[in-house]
């Protein structure tokens, strides 16, 4: 997934001017993850940014440079360190336009790093999707394969309205997967069905949709349930009419998140079925998430996040209502 | 001109340690090198009669229940007009709430500020064209801002300058330090233009830092900055007009604190007497060092002014905003339903359809224009 | 409400020289609000402390002060200024007990007066509790009367875990209630039925209770139904007991809520509903809230937050389902 | 002793603006007055040897895979040791990730650390009664919490002091200025003690900020500042002494600056060769800087050390390592369900059902204990 995503950066640095890279250690160390790698050679100081240690910085000069003209890529070394610009993001980048009645615009891309499952300290695995699905004048996108996150990093750059885009960290070299070469795009606001089913819907993003994924075909093998998987890909806003479409079909569902319980994004979720598809369900739908605790040391990481046992049981579950 | 902060160190009153041209009894400090013309000065002097005519009407409209709560800046004019006056239009401009002043002057339509304080959906847009930002509710924040415009412009080889304006307590908050130190990395074309005028609220500056000056705080960024007397409009305008210079010659930020005062209260929902004395020391401000007596003084001392003149200018300027101000009660109120524009480009399903929501709401209310 | 508020501070400061009040504009000036009115004059400077305007300084420096001994009660002058200080409240304050596993605790309330409807600037109405609510380490509390202002916060300040003390500006002066002198608790986690009823629940907190009880009382009176309506009260973390108890009674429920809908905690309450209780449901849910927007200028505010005639009709949809 | 940074601003190579007491060629450059007796002096080496040896061998441990992705702190031995033998037992400490060195010698016990890099549910814990804070994570944070503890001692009239560890590119966060800040105003004994190693992972302090210096800094907030050199424990011990001295007298903060250099990675998952001419300017440092070296040749020279004592002490130092590994690798593993503790003073329902979940599935795995 990281080629896919530097593969995008790298080519519309070339493509559009505009496009300027900021961030820590994204200069010539290429980003933590090797995200920019190559990039400050090919394309100079101006435009692949070296910023000082300062969040609130780095997201409050991007606001202005985007009002001026520039098309900002930020990347925030991991998603815990936007906390200091969360200020600048919520007050400011979702806000700008609303404000000045379209007068000023904010189209920037806010890339960060998130979840956990890679061993990495404490606060390095952080997963609060919700606080942003919480904002109106973000969006917020979350690619679950390389494909989407070239395809979904287009359309995010390409947005008028700042965009947080979560990687997975989880995912970064996790599996192979041919890309083209060429630009295209992933529209934002879709979900997608991942594996066609009819049993039960999971409902899943990020790295959790290869716990989903792999549920589903356990079990299919295992028990012959029928599962359809949903990565929602975009989480704000939702794609609530393959969400409700799905449901309709299969009448059950879960899902499945690695972000805390309550307050997550589950509970959205749930509220759409609930609006609209109400009576198609025939049981309860499950969340299998992170628990509501600290994320915790690495060294239990794996038993905070929903595991695939987690994710069967939650299923067999749901269906054996 | 433009001392550097240590020069402003030494001991005395702030008078005696900030740069000053114009001394409060209306005497020329220093020679004006033909940077300031008679026609210039004269128009300093209407501006500031009109930002204050405009502000005290303000403060009737308000008690009068025709504005909301309103952030007065009597006694800030000079620090305000001057700023703005060196500005050129292209340039941008980052005010506070406390800085319609400038903004006006650098171009913003006063109804637009009425509707503002209307709390109408149109009151945060600028004239059209003009770079003028919705003014900035979270303490220094947008600073940052100012600092990245500046960035674009520079890296497009434009010649326009960003102003950030703010207060004395807005130097405490973290974005100030970020906005300072990415300024100085990065040599934007920004200036930091700091009306220092001894509140944050009831806060005064002693208990917002043990700096004594906020000017001094440059060093730290090897910035420029500058103290200056903010109620002394030829020392603003000098000094902001040469830091914008500099800025435009690409020498980078400047930081300058402009001194001054304001006469009232924070915001019409404040009480400055449960913080200061303050009839004492507001007419303190006022009997002594007044941005418009001093400059009355001067130019009537120069023949430039008199009270016929100041009667006409009055009227004038009286008119204006009574015309203005008609614009703003006439234009047609804010829709319920106009809060679900522009939260993006395209507006997605939900904030549709919560849209029609509200919409048969209204429409059964009957009260749907 | 806020001389409960106020009167609650007098008597901790008296009683418990660990406490300290730290805030901008807290001291001569009472606090924006006047809730710390002649509290400085009383306890002197070094116990209500005028900070400088610097909310992560505020926050940051009370995590110092509660760990080494004070029980520092913060007020941020109105909720969107804790923004600046979210790195603090999220990534210390709630962890600092967990992350020294019990070594070091961080006793300490942040009350912010929250909530539209006083006609505020912007950003001084915003009702984001589903932020805080979303991270594990914190409490979230909201009164909605004087008698439980006082009570609430006597427990929290007697709480030994960090406290965010939701304040709804618009009950601050809106209704008059005897308060007992003496200090008394109202306990945290613990919900509060306000009014009994049979046919539908409404679960609310904050200013939107009195919609909820102006709705639950005139549709009694003119269509003849009985509503129960369920403060909430903390909403970190939720009284789930009481919500179901009433839900399977009622087996009809709203939620009323200022916040924004998506993401907001009226899908927590659903969620934990579906969870407990969904074969008791006879209609779905419905949330009735701020609208997915920007909190508004004042001049159309109202129309921002659930109005009485949007709750009414809420209901009315729900029990006509 | 205390340089002002003003002093330190002249042109020149930074060892000729940095307080210096000990050479790199291990030469006195002035009187220790008594301050540094020969034990002191010893202990310093050996502290420094000791925690070296404890660096090498995390990395090593790293690379074995035993402990988890580990910061190496090695070349910065002189500040961390100096600065925290300059301590009272009573005195708070806030670490970052990388001063381990610091927080061993102020009294964390070695098994702990091991236990953090292994990611260990109490490796975050601190030795028993000890008020050594788990290291900070994120940047610049923990300067706050240190002006909160010395804040209240303040109050109470208390002795102790807070001391806050932090890097060059920490300076640039907007908490560092906030800390500054109230460190003045409230005049804490707060001690903010920067090691700036020239870096912030792959950033150079030219790009981190335009100011030359990051003591030079304090002059913003009128706190004490001081530039020294971090590869001269004598200069260090003195001046982290004297803050802490003025600090328990009542007079307030100060802000330290230790130039220093780290001769390894950012971390273990860092490559320094991406940005640095790695081992050119690595070695450039460890030949002409060494901090343990200058001391090694100032000990011997006054026959104060030899080769049997080095071999003794690394023999001990050794030993004392392999044991406390032992006892981090025999601690009972972290167990899954440790993941629920501590979150709040009284676990609430909603945690002890998860728990309740999570041990149900953990005992169907077999894999409970
Ligand atoms: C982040 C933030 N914190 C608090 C406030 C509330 N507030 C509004 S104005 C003000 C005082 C600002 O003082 P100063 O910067 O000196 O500007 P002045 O009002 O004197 O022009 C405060 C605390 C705010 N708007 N934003
Ligand atoms: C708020 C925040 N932003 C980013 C990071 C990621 N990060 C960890 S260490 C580091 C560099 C710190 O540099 P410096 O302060 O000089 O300390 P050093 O590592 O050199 O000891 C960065 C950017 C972080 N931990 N916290
Ligand atoms: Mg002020
Ligand atoms: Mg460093």
């Amino acid at each position: 997934m990281i080629q896919a995503i530097t593969e995008v950066m790298d080519q519309k640095l070339a493509e559009d001017p505009r496009v300027m890279l900021l961030g820590e250690d994204i200069g010539v160390n290429g980003g933590v993850f090797r995200a920019t790698d190559g990039l400050v050679e090919k394309y100079g100081e101006d435009r692949v940014v070296d910023t000082p240690l300062a969040e609130s910085g780095i997201v409050g000069t991007s606001i202005g440079l985007a009002m001026n003209g520039k098309i900002p890529i930020v990347e925030i070394q991991f998603l815990a360190f936007i906390y200091p610009a969360f200020e600048q993001v919520v007050s400011h980048a979702a806000r700008m336009r609303y404000r000045s009645r379209g007068q000023f615009e904010v189209p920037m891309v806010i890339r960060t790093p998130y979840g956990a499952g890679i061993r990495g300290p404490e606060l390095h695995s952080e997963s609060v999707e919700s606080f942003f699905a919480h904002t109106p004048g973000l969006k917020v996108v979350v690619p679950g394969s390389p494909y989407d996150a070239k395809g979904l990093l287009v359309s995010a750059i390409e947005d008028r309205d700042p965009v947080i885009f979560l990687e997975p960290t989880k995912l970064y070299r996790a599996f192979k997967e041919e890309v083209p070469e060429e630009l295209y795009r992933v529209p934002l606001g879709k979900a997608k069905v991942v594996k066609e089913g009819t049993d039960l819907t999971i409902f899943s993003w990020g790295a959790m949709l290869r716990e989903a994924v792999n549920a589903a075909s356990k079990l299919e093998k295992e028990k012959g349930m029928s599962c359809e998987v949903v990565d929602l890909r975009t989480l704000y806003p939702l794609d609530r009419d393959t969400i409700i479409e799905s449901v309709k079909k299969t009448g059950r569902a879960v899902v499945v998140h690695e972000a805390h319980k309550t307050a997550g994004l589950g509970g959205e979720v749930i509220s759409l079925i609930n609006d609209e598809a109400l009576i198609y369900l025939k049981a309860p739908v499950k969340r299998i998430t992170g628990f509501d605790v600290p994320v915790p040391m690495f060294s239990v990481e794996e038993d905070y996040m929903p595991t695939l046992e987690r994710v069967k049981r939650g299923i067999e579950e749901t269906v054996n209502f | 001109m433009a001392m550097k902060s240590s020069e402003l160190q030494k001991a005395g009153s702030w008078e005696s340690e900030v740069f000053q041209v114009l001394n409060p009894e209306g005497k020329l400090l220093s020679e004006l090198g033909g940077e300031i013309d008679e026609e210039l000065m004269i128009k300093m002097y209407e501006n500031m009669q009109f930002v204050r005519a405009f502000d005290r009407k303000s403060v009737i409209l308000q008690r009068q229940g025709r504005i909301g709560t309103y952030a007065p800046f009597e006694g800030q004019e000079a620090s305000q007009a001057g700023s703005a006056m060196a500005l050129s239009d292209m340039d941008w401009m980052f005010p506070t709430y406390r800085d319609h002043a400038a903004a006006m002057i650098h171009g913003q339509e006063m109804y637009r500020v009425f509707l503002y304080w209307m709390a109408h959906m149109d009151g945060t847009t600028c004239t059209e064209g003009k770079k003028i930002l919705p003014p900035s509710v979270p303490i220094a924040t947008q600073l940052l801002h100012a600092v990245g415009t500046g960035w674009a412009s520079k890296l497009d080889g434009d010649k326009d300058v960003s102003i950030a304006y703010f207060g004395d307590g807005a130097s405490s908050e973290g974005d100030f330090h970020e906005a300072l130190n990415f300024a100085g990395v990065f040599k934007t074309p920004t200036i930091f233009f700091c009306q220092n005028n001894g509140y944050a609220i009831s806060v005064p500056f002693e208990k917002q830092s043990a700096s004594r000056t906020i000017a001094q705080r440059a060093a730290a960024y090897d910035i420029n900055g500058v103290r200056i007397d903010g109620n002394d409009i030829f020392a603003v305008y000098l000094t902001v007009k040469e830091a914008v210079e500099r800025a435009r010659r690409g020498e980078g930020p400047t930081l300058i604190e402009a001194v001054t005062f304001r006469y009232g209260a924070h915001t019409t929902a404040d009480d400055p007497k449960k913080y200061r004395n303050q009839e004492e020391v507001s007419k303190e401000w006022r009997d002594n060092r007044d941005p418009l007596t001093r400059l009355n003084k001067f130019l009537t001392e120069n023949g430039l002014w008199d009270e016929t003149k100041e009667a006409e200018l009055l009227s004038k300027v009286n008119a204006k905003i009574d015309e203005e101000l008609k614009r703003a009660e006439n234009y047609p109120k804010s829709h319920a339903l106009q809060m679900f524009d522009h939260v993006y480009a395209e507006t997605p399903w939900h904030i549709a359809e919560q849209r029609e929501e509200l919409k048969k709401y209204l429409a059964k209310d009957g009260d749907e224009s």
